[in-house]
């Protein structure tokens, strides 16, 4: 480890410490950190943004619109984009409508085929099984239970009717459904969140004391 | 019933502090608590372990990055150190520029643990070569003409490891660390194309995707997540961080699973005790 | 007219074009289009953004507002990033260190400017340790979570609890020595969880179609500011 | 110096005796094997050539049966090229090569529309080569329709006819029942209370952009609260991590101030941008619940891993916390450490709810009556399956294949 490595380690670990004491209370430890990570994030995206963002897709085709002017189309989303700056004036404000109409139309239209496929055709059909040509008993049991919970599940999410007798007690053993398939996500979430933990921890333990140990004693 | 009235009201700090303790505690005093070992481990296992020593060399490729460092780099370790305490040879190299300094490390590291076996006879790192699924080609066809120079800058030709490295058919086994699909890759070209063995070691949340391989043969083993690596190094005999860190995930879990249930033995002794008030918060279940 | 109908015109013709370009071919072009121009429009988008920060931030530090002082610190942060990181993209330290001689005091004051100036470093040891770090704070708002909510106050909230319990013991192997943990686990993923999914997953889909479809028709304008 | 012609001397010894080995080990194997390895490997047959489905041209699909000595006899193959002419008789080019064992590649290399192309497939090995009959011809043709993604039109095509039914039933001024959600009743109760106690309410409007379809409702919602905390005269404040999404939940916000005819009381810097990253976004929100110490906080929109990191932090604060999301992995986290949760569905509804526009509550009839529809389809597919007729599941495939043979 050379001397500017170990430098970076020690800013980091007090920026992990940092952020830890939250866990405590709110500190000034933390507000720096917190106040840190805004501006550097920002700064960070913002010259992201210039770099792969601007320059590949607007800068450099539209300088090299000579060879291809079918480039040029790119000069729409620049005006568009300067009118959405118009945000900023009270007067002219109205005219970045333009562009958030363009984007939600542009996203809408979009979404609206593939959502319905992938989340509702391929789910109807996944729900379709034989459940007699199952390779045991069991199989078919579970193949039935899948079955009744997506369509019970999906009664509960009736909203024109209100829920009494069959449609009730449909709706209630949707949620039961709900309710299990809720807990063993939360249940099965838990060894992910420890591992971050673990890896910060290997962090501070490795890195920045066992690190910096290393370093002092040679 | 003090006590209980206490948990009722604990202090969310109380649960933090448990909750650093039940991970920190096993980094520091490991109980290497019992771990059953899969199928899947064994194979990669039983691939490596039946090598010969000093022979053909093992191809080591550390295809993540510092992210997914905690749950790679311990499987990673793990291999290493079954290769390197049987003697069988190790080239480690990376395909993501990140994973440079991370492949080094492993190394350097294995590699201190074991001071009778030297650099360029038993293990080689050829560091970081652009290219991708193109330099995955390129050792088919001539592996020195893919790494004119070894990953500190030595030409290739003055390691005596890779003498008698010509592509693929000269490495006894690839074994490939990743968060992401380049497993794959290795398996549609090395193998597919080259015949060559793959293993892999991926995070948990992807092992479920890597299935059909192993199923069809064109892996020869597979190491998921944190528990993958664990379950290697107890069959390497040589317990390390991911035993330690499942020593860790074991204690959180069982914690939390106590802590709920301590504060429903709580919350149902004390229910007669208390203000019909308390009890009235809106609470999950009843939003649904 | 202007600030009403032409707006939710653009918004109904490129929606109808965008929803028909998925089913011919030949309009898959126009796809490729909107998305670089999507791309465009929010990069250059990102300026309001810049702009709003700063100013919430200069205005705290001049009303003297709690805590105003570490303001310094977001907009200090904000302008390192953005000189430090045009510096370096633009390859201004590489050309300066080809201006200069070799040991000369020009040289010297280039390589301190680019240790003082590194975009990367900051990035890697400053953003990504504090994300990584805010994280990993879910390894204990998880366990206070289960501990505070998981009450088995109704029939729901003790099937909730139940699930999550069998869950996490059947993850790790201290609970997996539990004869039938295992399975039950599995069984718990496969099953009631699968037909949970599927069946929010269809609801959402139907919701997210039809408020689509609202949006295109022009109900649905709030989000221009049009009440109705 | 000295060692040099020493090296020469040992390199052109071993530049000789290699290929004079390689050659002894030949002669030597040469009589058990020569019929495998002296002839190139035996050809491919049967290749077949299609124009690729549901595309704007450009692509042709080249298939073939593998060369006896890759699937078994010699086994020395090393890969397959896929040669191309515009005319029988040649000059064919590679446009592709794929390793061995693969029966199949697509061309995608500059290929005109209505042009006639020939393939060839020509299997190689160390020792050569053997090339296929010539295929041929072929057109790589624009299609004017994805016949793949038929059932996606016609499902499209009825949900937005049910759809416009009811919306436009319901312009009528026909009366709709609504089933009461538990988490907008509350959201009346949890603003009340943030008046009452004279502290802020905060609003995030989630962590993605403004097209997606979260947010919209999100900002519906919003909007909603924005009129409710203007008549109270209460502060709500709204961090953005898109500034898009922020602009629009400003525009939103000013107007329920308006429409509570309290222009002045609305602080633009209530509703600002703080950045597009996850967790500095986190990170500030949590600064902000401690600090501000609002009486509400409601999650409302897109959320990823942050939700259970804003959900406790708020719980700590003692806020009421309402959240509602479609992001299926977050909703457990929601449910857990939020007072209130909007589920799936759910955020849909209330946001058509809230704005109590007859329009918006026709639609939620018609996702009713797609709902019947579907589950309609699931029992058919089941009985069908059950007497082993599989036609109608298979046309819920995606994409659809039933026409393609």
């Amino acid at each position: 480890m050379t001397g500017m490595e170990l430098f970076w380690t020690w800013v980091a670990a007090f920026l992990t410490l940092s952020i830890y004491s939250f866990l405590y209370k709110d500190n000034p430890f933390y507000k720096f950190a917190e106040h840190l990570v805004v501006g550097v994030s920002v700064g960070y995206i913002f010259t992201i943004n210039w770099h792969q963002g601007l320059h590949p897709y607007l800068f450099n085709p539209l300088a090299a619109s000579w060879e291809h002017p079918y480039n040029l189309l790119r000069v729409i989303p620049l005006i568009l984009g300067l009118l959405f700056l118009l945000r900023i004036s009270r007067k002219y404000n109205w005219l970045s409508r333009f562009t958030i109409a363009l984007v939600m139309g542009i996203g809408c239209g979009t979404a609206i085929p593939p959502t319905i496929e992938t989340r509702i055709i391929q789910q109807t059909k996944a729900s379709m099984i034989n459940i007699i040509d199952q390779p045991s008993l069991w199989a078919g049991f579970c193949a039935v239970t899948i079955l009744v919970g997506t369509i019970s599940t999906l009664i509960y999410f009736f909203f024109s009717k209100e829920h009494k007798g069959i449609l009730g007690g449909t709706a209630r053993l949707g949620i039961v459904f709900l309710m299990v398939g809720f807990g063993a996500s939360f249940g099965y979430t838990v060894m992910a969140r420890i591992s971050l933990l673990i890896g910060r921890l290997n962090f501070l333990i490795n890195d920045w004391v066992i690190g910096t140990w290393n370093f002092i004693a040679g | 019933m003090k006590f209980l009235f206490f948990l009722l009201q604990m202090d969310r700090r109380i649960v933090f502090v448990l909750v650093a303790l039940a991970v920190v505690a096993p980094l520091i005093m490991p109980l290497n608590l019992p771990i059953v070992v899969g199928d899947k481990v064994r194979r990669l296992y039983d691939a490596i372990d039946q090598l010969p020593a000093r022979s053909r060399p093992v191809l080591v490729s550390v295809d993540y990055d510092p992210s997914t460092v905690p749950e790679l780099q311990p499987m990673t370790l793990a291999v290493l150190r079954h290769c390197f305490s049987k003697e069988i040879p190790v080239i480690v190299t990376t395909m993501f520029p990140t994973g440079a300094g991370l492949a080094r490390d492993a190394m350097e590291t294995v590699a201190k643990e074991y001071p009778n076996l030297s650099y360029g006879t038993d293990y080689a790192y050829m560091g970081y070569k652009p290219g991708y699924s193109l330099v995955i080609l390129g050792i088919g066809e001539n592996f020195q003409a893919t790494y004119p120079s070894d990953g500190y800058g030595t030409p290739s030709s003055k390691l005596p490891i890779l003498k008698n490295v010509k592509n693929y058919d000269d490495i006894a086994i690839m074994v490939d660390f990743t968060a992401s699909a380049a497993y794959e890759v290795w398996i549609m070209f090395a193998h597919q194309k080259y015949g060559c063995k793959v293993g892999a070691g991926v995070t948990a949340v992807m092992a479920s995707d890597a299935y059909p391989y192993l199923n069809s043969g064109q892996l020869e083993g597979l190491l998921g997540g944190l528990s993958g690596a664990a379950e290697y190094e107890k069959l390497i005999g040589a317990p390390g961080t991911a035993t330690i860190g499942m020593d860790a995930q074991s204690i959180a879990h069982i914690l939390i699973i106590v802590l709920i249930i301590l504060g429903n033995v709580a919350y149902f002794a004390t229910r007669r005790h208390r203000e019909p008030a308390q009890t009235a918060t809106p609470q999950q279940g009843g939003s649904a | 007219m202007m600030r009403r109908q032409v707006p939710l015109l653009i918004c109904f013709v490129a929606g109808i074009v965008m929803l028909s370009q998925n089913f011919i071919p030949p309009l898959t072009w126009v796809y490729q289009q909107a998305l670089e121009w999507a791309r465009i429009i929010s990069a250059i988008a990102l300026f309001i953004g810049l702009i709003s920060l700063v100013r919430v931030h200069t205005m705290k530090l001049k009303r003297k507002a709690a805590n105003y002082r570490y303001s310094y610190v977001t907009l200090f942060a904000l302008c390192y990033m953005i000189i430090a990181g045009f510096l370096t993209k633009y390859g201004l330290f590489v050309k300066l260190h080809a201006g200069c001689d070799t040991g000369s005091a020009w040289e010297w004051i280039v390589t301190a400017l680019e240790k003082a100036l590194n975009f990367q470093e900051i990035f890697l040891n400053v953003q990504i340790p504090i994300q990584a770090t805010m994280f990993s704070l879910l390894a204990f708002y998880i366990a206070s979570a289960a501990f505070r909510a998981f009450k088995a106050r109704t029939f729901e909230a003790t099937l909730l609890l139940i699930a999550a319990m069998i869950v996490m013991l059947g993850r790790v192997p201290l609970g997996q020595m539990i004869p039938g943990v295992k399975e039950i686990t599995v069984w718990i993923l496969d099953v009631p969880n699968t037909a949970a999914k599927r069946g929010i997953m269809i609801g959402v889909g139907l919701g997210m179609a039809s408020t689509s479809l609202k949006i295109m028709l022009g109900i649905e304008r709030t989000y221009l500011g049009m009440k109705d | 110096m000295t060692r040099r012609p020493h090296r020469f001397l040992r390199r052109a010894v071993l530049s000789l005796a290699l290929p004079m080995l390689l050659f002894v080990l030949l002669v030597a194997t040469g009589h058990a094997q020569s019929s495998a390895f002296d002839r190139p490997p035996a050809p491919v047959t049967n290749v077949a050539l299609k124009d690729a489905p549901d595309d704007a041209g450009g692509a042709i699909t080249i298939s073939w049966t593998l060369s006896p000595d890759d699937a078994g006899g010699a086994m020395d193959v090393i890969g397959y090229d896929v040669r191309r002419s515009t005319s029988p008789d040649g000059p064919f080019q590679t446009v592709k090569s794929v390793p061995r064992g693969s029966s199949e590649a697509a061309d995608e290399t500059d290929l005109d529309s209505d042009v006639n192309y020939f393939y060839r497939v020509v299997v190689k090995d160390a020792k050569g080569e053997a090339p296929s009959v010539v295929a041929g011809p072929v057109q790589a043709k624009v299609q004017w329709f994805n016949l793949g993604r038929l059932n996606t039109l016609i499902a499209t095509i009825i949900y937005i006819t049910l759809l416009l039914y009811f919306i436009f039933h319901a312009k009528k001024g026909k009366k709709l029942f609504i089933r009461r959600l538990a988490g907008l009743d509350a959201l009346d109760e949890a603003v009340g209370r943030a008046t009452e106690m004279g502290k802020p309410i905060l609003y995030v409007p989630g962590i993605s952009q403004i097209s997606d379809v979260a947010t919209i409702a999100s900002i519906n919602i919003l909007s909603g609260v924005a009129r409710t905390v203007a008549e109270y005269n209460t502060r709500v404040i709204v961090p953005n991590y898109d500034p898009i999404v922020m602009t629009v939940a400003q525009e939103v916000v000013r107007e329920g101030f308006l429409a509570a005819g309290k222009p002045d009381a609305y602080d633009e810097h209530d509703v600002f941008y703080v950045t597009t990253n996850q967790f500095a976004f986190v990170a500030a929100v949590d600064g902000i619940m401690v600090r501000e110490k609002p009486a509400t906080n409601l999650f409302i929109g897109m959320f990823f891993a942050e939700s259970l990191i804003l959900a406790e932090t708020g719980a700590s604060t003692g806020a009421i916390q309402i959240a509602g999301t479609d992001a299926v992995a977050q909703i457990p986290f929601f449910i857990a450490a939020c007072d209130y949760t909007l589920i799936g569905e759910e955020l849909y509804a209330a946001s058509a709810y809230l704005s109590r526009a007859p329009l918006l509550l026709g639609s939620l009839k018609g996702q009713d009556w797609m709902k019947i529809c579907l589950i309609g389809c699931i029992a058919v597919g089941v009985v069908t399956l059950l007497f082993g007729i599989e036609s109608f599941r298979d046309f819920f495939e995606t994409p659809l294949m039933i026409f393609r043979q």
